[in-house]
């Protein structure tokens, strides 16, 4: 029974899962999470060793160990590194194996992914230009609103006229919510505008990786900020929200880890067959 | 090891203050300087006038732009703002005068601000036809190759057909030489790592002709001996990088992602004609028909006789490559419209295909890095 | 007496300033609010603040002048004028003499040249991109985990300045973050991104005709690291008022003095300023 | 004091209403074409267009860039903008070309009219190289031909004679091509009769601008302009067109010799330099109507031809006048500094305060370099000069807040040095 780890260091935050076989069957036996602070290589054992903490296992145990995201190459105890987007498909094809699309709204960047039945990453599109769509402006938005992360999505609910943010840079953008704030327009009505332009350019990425009815929302501000709600009201779509999903990377990883583990072992078997006869 | 040689020789011509240029200067102090702006330019003119034709290829990451900004605001790409920026900061001192022509709007209004700049410099702007079908284009590109010829003759005396001609064999044999080095690539991509055959082709940008034929020919056999093992990579071809131009480590970088590059269009002008322009005849003449049927497509040169998307499914298929990428400088406008038909095309044949923007000046690259990465890996895991 | 105030709503603070003329013209008392979502109120809070601090009634102000991108919502206010405007009055006003001011804000960065009665010459706004505005700083103080007050004196103990890429502010937290990862110091980082900026700042003023006597205005001039930064590129020494971060509300109020001057000069003014939502 | 509302701004005279008709009209014909197949229709750029040429065949034009301004002012732009960039195109790629395209897409007309698949796409090239890829994609996108006449850009203060020709053989060669694919014989003297009303539409033309130097201005040369400009490059060759710049005329004549300007006191004159945000067309007005601004010339209305300065079509040479427009007699295919010399004639013989930049992101051709010239004309020359940033057809990048308060400040700093300068005379005066 292969066991290995994947872990996720990202910019904020570094995840590991610990990763077993159930009668063939991937299974998670433990997950971890720390700061990544500024050394990526102690954030990572960190994380691992909670999540082997969970799990009740010793670190000599682990047969194989996957690195991804941000961080991925400062892990030195890694046997492969893969970027963020391929563990995410691979994670979500997991956890929601029918999903055919992936947005990812991260702190900078939102992304859409659209993935095969395999759950290999078949088309990508990332807005690196237009930051006004990410989690980072949310939260931006909220703090100078002066309202809870956690509250916008209720507050966006009871607006009467929202006023769209149009600027597609994220600082301009901001300009924006203050003249809007200073020509007296209520907070819910803005909020409710950033939703909507955020779901409208999210839907733009979308379209270009081929969508079809359903959606995959990764990425832990998106949450909060109840956009998912935005996303489905105003792209008319179904959207996944898969449990735990700040871990969906470092799945992803870890399963491309067993991958290449079996590989690797099935070869072995082969060329150990060919010595024996 | 040769590939530090390259480094060594490719900064010194590279440096912002042009030093190979001053020495051929230093070496005969009549003579005279001509810089010209990517793309296609006539180097052929100005080396039969006994000058150096020196290829502006934007300051990379070497300079700070400290006024250029203030004259080209924003959504104006790179390198026309390094290119006014060295004037501005001296460091285009050693050049007698700027050839212009028609590649892009922004080169355009940049050679007329020159002008503006620097009164004292002989700046020029060619205009190449947009219309390859009609008859009288030749007619008015070989007048207008003579137009750019007689000033040129003003600033450094007479040129003669024999001179011209003289000229245009040895760039013939530097281009055979660079095909040769191109076809050798697609061949073998293991021996011949793109990020030194780049070089060696920017090299042309500075070097005088000669020199450059001479390395090109020690390069060539130098790859050639190589037995390098092949590693397991993805073939692809590199578009859209015809004028400004990628850093170095971006290169390297889709290198180690796993990726051979079997063909591309990196300083697409020292290698625009796709076979040998005739030495008899009028040779004003025979350049002027050269370039309306003998130079390569680009999103710069507009023929609607042979779409350039055909130009580069072809491409491809020629080379055997499994993917396109396209390396796109950052507001280079050319390079953003013909990415729609090549998209088009590319789909349309099913080959796969990633788009990415650099600046000239960009020098931390992890988000790129990891689009390039995730691209290889969703071609190579199943 | 007359007594006049000036009130800049501007988009993270608003300021009041009350001037008093007998004899000379004086700063009567200075008030500080955050604008907030409500920006009504927030002049309000600061013109109310200001009158106490002043020690007088609301109504003994004889005429209130706004500016700031706030500046419609002053309901009791008698005018308005642009900020940049302002800035220049209010400048020559602290700092006599000087003929070039270099504003950062938050969203803005702006410079002006300044003619010998504090009117505007010329001026620059930046581009429709917000590089290099004081929102650059505050975003990577924010990547850092400091707080935006350490990162002006953190810069000036860099040893090797780091290269910024880039001046967007949106993306400079990638390029801040490769350097942690290179293990480069924060102090070294900072010193990178306050020489970034100053030279974009640079290229912005260079617009204008950069004459000697320069005044620094605007939240960012509080911070020392800018503001050395800044006389590094350019290579001269720039004033920096105490009271920088009220130099638009000065103005306005200077504005407002003249309202209630009756002299012939003021005349200037009268009733010019008037807009939508003025009188 | 007056405010932007009560200002009565546009001019509104008759000539107002008979400039929508015959815009419509253009678009029944079009629409017509699109039934039918007849008349035959040809694409074509603003930019030096050669109308005339169409004339010799009773074809008629068809302007992208008028459906794309049209749709931008009703607010409607931004749908086939964003149909575009799924298609691929960049979010700086021009905003122009990405709304035609969508609007193709998405079978989308500004006044619902249908619009034919062109006969023929002609691009004129006259400097914009975005031209040729707009029509190139068009020509891919409609299965259309295309054909490019290739105008030598204008590297020189005048055009050389190989210039001339080489555009005046590429005329012919149209003109064959045209042949071949309406099936119609090209009537020359029709072309020449076409030529001789263009020459008299742009003589009334040019003194309508040139009306634009008294004080006050009977007119906007930029926003009033704007509206003048479609019967200009629609019907310019046409009966049509004579009469309605011959009323044109007479109506303003008569409002100048009133001394009726745009605003009751015309308080500033200015020179107005790049195309105007269509998407805020009447936000950007009001900006300037709040100051009592009056443009009294524009650059952008040299689009389609520069007149003001004594070019005429003629009628004993049809074919060379029009290579002449084309080639050096429209803004677009003279170089930037031919640009500066246009402005600061402007300023000096149109007697303006100050000349305002308009950067609009999607047209490099205006745009870039244009903080040179501020440059040049703020130190070089001493004249105030604004410069703001925004798009013509995307309204994506129009920050109303900043524009108007970059406006603002700038006529705020311009009415302190005009009240000062009448203090001084005053003052002088009575010393």
């Amino acid at each position: 029974m292969p066991l290995l780890a994947g872990i996720d260091c990202g910019t904020s935050f570094t995840k590991a899962v610990v990763l077993s076989t159930d009668h063939g069957q991937p299974r998670v036996l433990g997950k971890g999470r720390t700061c990544s602070g500024v050394k990526v290589d102690e954030a990572a054992s960190a994380a691992l060793k909670q999540a082997l903490g969970e799990a009740g296992l010793d670190r000599h145990l682990l047969e194989y160990i996957a690195a991804t995201g941000f961080g991925r190459y400062g892990v030195s105890f890694r046997d492969i590194q893969v970027t963020e987007i391929t563990a995410a498909a691979r994670g979500a094809h997991f956890v929601i194996p029918d999903t055919t699309a992936i947005l990812d709204i991260g702190g900078q960047c939102t992304r859409a992914i659209g993935i095969t039945d395999t759950g290999r990453v078949k088309i990508f599109k990332s807005n690196d230009k237009c930051a006004a769509g990410s989690g980072m402006f949310i939260q931006r938005a909220a703090k100078y609103l002066e309202v809870k992360l956690e509250d916008v999505g209720e507050l966006s609910l009871s607006a009467t006229h929202p006023q769209p943010i149009s600027s597609v840079c994220a600082v301009l953008a901001e300009s924006e919510i203050i003249n809007h704030v200073s020509a007296g327009i209520t907070v819910q009505d803005i909020l409710r505008g950033i939703h909507e332009s955020l779901a409208d350019r999210a839907g733009a990425l979308l379209k270009r990786v081929e969508m079809k009815s359903e959606l995959t929302l990764i990425g832990g501000v998106a949450r909060q900020a109840g956009i998912a709600r935005a996303l489905e009201d105003r792209l008319k779509i179904k959207v996944n929200i898969p449990k735990d999903c700040d871990f969906i990377c470092a799945l992803g990883a870890a399963l491309l880890g067993l991958k290449r583990l079996t590989g690797k072992r099935s070869a072995a078997e082969s060329v150990a067959r060919e010595y024996a006869n | 090891m040769f590939s530090e040689l390259f480094e060594r020789t490719f900064d010194n011509c590279s440096a912002l203050h042009f030093p190979s240029v001053r020495e051929w200067k230093l070496a005969d102090p009549g003579r005279k300087v001509i810089a010209y702006f990517p793309v296609y330019a006539p180097v052929e003119l100005i080396h039969a006038a006994g000058m150096l034709p020196v290829g502006l290829s934007g300051a990379g990451d070497r300079l700070d732009i400290q006024h250029a900004d203030a004259r080209f605001g924003s959504f104006i790409c790179s390198i026309v703002k390094t290119t006014l920026e060295m004037g501005l900061a001296g460091h285009l001192e050693p050049f007698d005068g700027f050839l212009f022509s028609t590649i892009c709007d922004s080169a355009r209004n940049l050679c007329f601000v020159m002008k503006r700049n620097f009164p004292q410099m002989y700046v020029d702007f060619l205009h190449l036809p947009h219309n390859p079908s009609s008859p009288a284009a030749a007619q008015f590109l070989a007048e207008e190759y003579r137009r750019i010829l007689t000033e040129l003759e003003r600033l450094g005396g007479e040129v003669d057909d024999g001179a011209l001609h003289r000229s245009i064999a040895l760039y013939n044999g530097n281009r055979a030489l660079i095909r040769e080095l191109y076809q050798l690539r697609s061949r073998s991509p293991q021996q011949v790592p793109t990020s030194e055959l780049y070089q060696l082709i920017r090299l042309g940008n500075f070097l005088p002709v000669e020199q450059h034929t001479a390395l090109l020919e020690a390069t060539l056999a130098e790859f050639q001996s190589r037995n390098t093992k092949p590693r397991d990579s993805i073939r692809i071809v590199v578009e859209g990088s015809f004028c400004e131009q990628p850093p170095l480590t971006l290169i390297r970088l889709v290198e180690d992602a796993g990726c051979y590059i079997v063909d591309d269009d990196f300083v697409i002008g020292q290698s625009w004609f796709e076979s040998d322009v005739p030495t008899e005849g009028d040779p004003l003449l025979t350049l002027a028909k050269s370039y309306l049927d003998r130079s390569v497509y680009s999103s710069v040169r507009h023929d609607f006789r042979k779409p350039r998307w055909d130009g580069l499914v072809d491409k491809v298929r020629r080379n055997q490559a499994g993917a396109v990428l396209f390396l796109i400088a950052k507001f280079c406008e050319p390079a953003y419209f013909d990415y729609v038909p090549y998209k088009q095309e590319l789909d349309r044949a099913g080959i796969p295909h990633l788009q990415l923007e650099f600046e000239e000046k960009s020098f931390t690259f992890d988000r790129l890095r990891t689009e390039i990465e995730t691209f290889v890996e969703s071609l190579v895991f199943d | 007496m007359r007594i006049a105030a000036g009130v800049d709503v501007g988009s993270t603070q608003t300021k009041a300033v009350i001037m008093s003329d007998n004899g000379g013209v004086k700063i009567a008392a200075r008030a500080l609010v955050d604008t907030g979502a409500n920006v009504q109120r927030a002049a309000e809070r600061a013109f109310d603040a200001c009158c106490q601090e002043a020690g007088v009634h609301s109504g003994d102000v004889g005429f209130v002048v706004g500016t700031g991108y706030g500046r419609y919502k002053i309901a009791f206010g008698n005018v308005q004028m642009t900020e940049i405007t302002c800035h220049a009055k209010g400048a020559s006003f602290l700092c006599p003499g000087i003929r070039t001011v270099i504003d950062m804000g938050g969203q803005d960065s702006k410079a002006i040249s300044v003619g010998p009665n504090g009117e505007v010459v010329d001026f620059v706004m930046n581009d429709k991109c917000a590089a290099g505005t004081g929102r650059f700083l505050e975003n990577s103080a924010e990547v850092m985990g400091i707080s935006l007050d350490e990162v002006g004196p953190l810069s000036l103990k860099a040893q090797h300045p780091v290269k910024i890429a880039t001046v967007c502010t949106v993306f400079v937290e990638s390029d801040i973050l490769s350097y942690l990862a290179q293990g480069k110091t924060g102090e070294d980082i900072l010193g990178g991104v306050h020489i970034a900026i100053a030279k974009r700042t640079l290229s912005l003023a260079r617009r204008l005709t950069i004459e000697p006597e320069i005044a620094m205005t605007g939240g960012v001039a509080r911070n020392v690291g800018m503001v050395r930064a800044l006389e590094a590129v350019i290579g001269r020494k720039m004033l920096v008022s105490p009271d920088a971060q009220f130099i638009g509300a000065v103005g306005a109020a200077l504005f407002a003095l003249e309202k209630l001057d009756q002299s012939f000069e003021s005349s200037i003014w009268r009733g010019e300023h008037a807009a939508p939502g003025g009188h | 004091m007056k405010t932007a509302m009560d200002e009565k701004k546009e001019y509104r005279g008759s000539i107002h209403q008979r400039q929508k008709d015959l815009m419509l009209a253009w678009y029944d014909q079009l629409d017509q074409a699109a039934n039918s197949g007849n008349p035959p229709t040809v694409s074509m750029m603003i930019s030096g267009n050669c109308v005339e040429l169409l004339e010799g065949f009773g074809a008629v034009p068809l302007y992208p860039e008028v459906n794309a301004l049209q749709l931008a002012i009703r607010h409607q732009s931004l749908d086939p903008i964003l149909a575009a960039e799924d298609l691929g195109y960049a979010a700086d790629n021009c905003a122009y070309v990405k709304a035609d395209i969508g609007c193709i897409l998405k079978g989308i007309t500004p006044t619902g009219a249908k619009l034919p698949t062109p006969t023929l796409i002609l691009c004129n090239f006259v400097g914009c190289n975005t031209y040729l890829k707009w029509f190139e994609h068009l020509a891919k996108l409609q299965q259309a031909p295309l054909y490019v006449i290739d105008v030598p850009f204008m590297r020189a203060d005048e055009p050389s004679r190989s210039d001339i020709e080489y555009v005046v053989k590429q005329l012919q060669e149209t003109v064959k091509k045209l042949e071949q694919l309406s099936g119609r014989k090209f009537d020359y003297d029709r072309f020449r009769q076409a030529v001789a009303r263009s020459s008299r539409t742009e003589e009334l033309w040019s003194q309508i601008k040139h009306l634009a130097r008294r004080s006050p201005s009977p007119f906007d040369a930029y926003f009033d302009a704007i509206t003048l400009m479609g019967p200009l490059y629609v019907y310019r060759a046409r009966p049509e067109g004579v009469e309605f710049f011959e009323a044109a005329l007479a109506e303003l004549q008569a409002k100048a010799d009133a001394h009726k300007g745009v605003y009751e006191q015309e308080h500033f004159r200015l020179v107005m330099e790049g195309p105007p945000p269509y998407p805020y067309f009447r936000a950007f007005r009001d900006m300037f109507a709040k100051w009592q601004a009056c443009a009294v010339a524009s650059t952008y209305s040299t689009v389609g031809g520069l007149w003001e300065f004594g070019f005429r079509h003629d009628p004993d040479h049809p074919f060379e006048s029009v290579a002449m427009h084309m080639i050096a007699q429209n803004v677009t295919n003279r170089n930037f500094l031919q640009r500066y010399e246009q402005i600061r004639r402007y300023v000096e013989e149109w007697n303006a305060d100050g000349v305002i930049i308009h950067f609009v992101k999607s047209c490099r051709l205006f745009s870039a370099g244009q903080g040179d010239m501020r440059d040049y004309f703020t130190k070089q020359l001493g004249i105030p000069t604004l410069y703001i940033e925004s798009d013509l057809e995307d309204p994506r990048y129009f920050a109303e807040a900043q524009t108007k308060n970059r406006i603002d400040a700038f006529f705020e700093a311009m009415e302190y040095s005009k009240a000062t300068a009448s203090v001084r005379s005053y003052r002088e005066g009575s010393a």
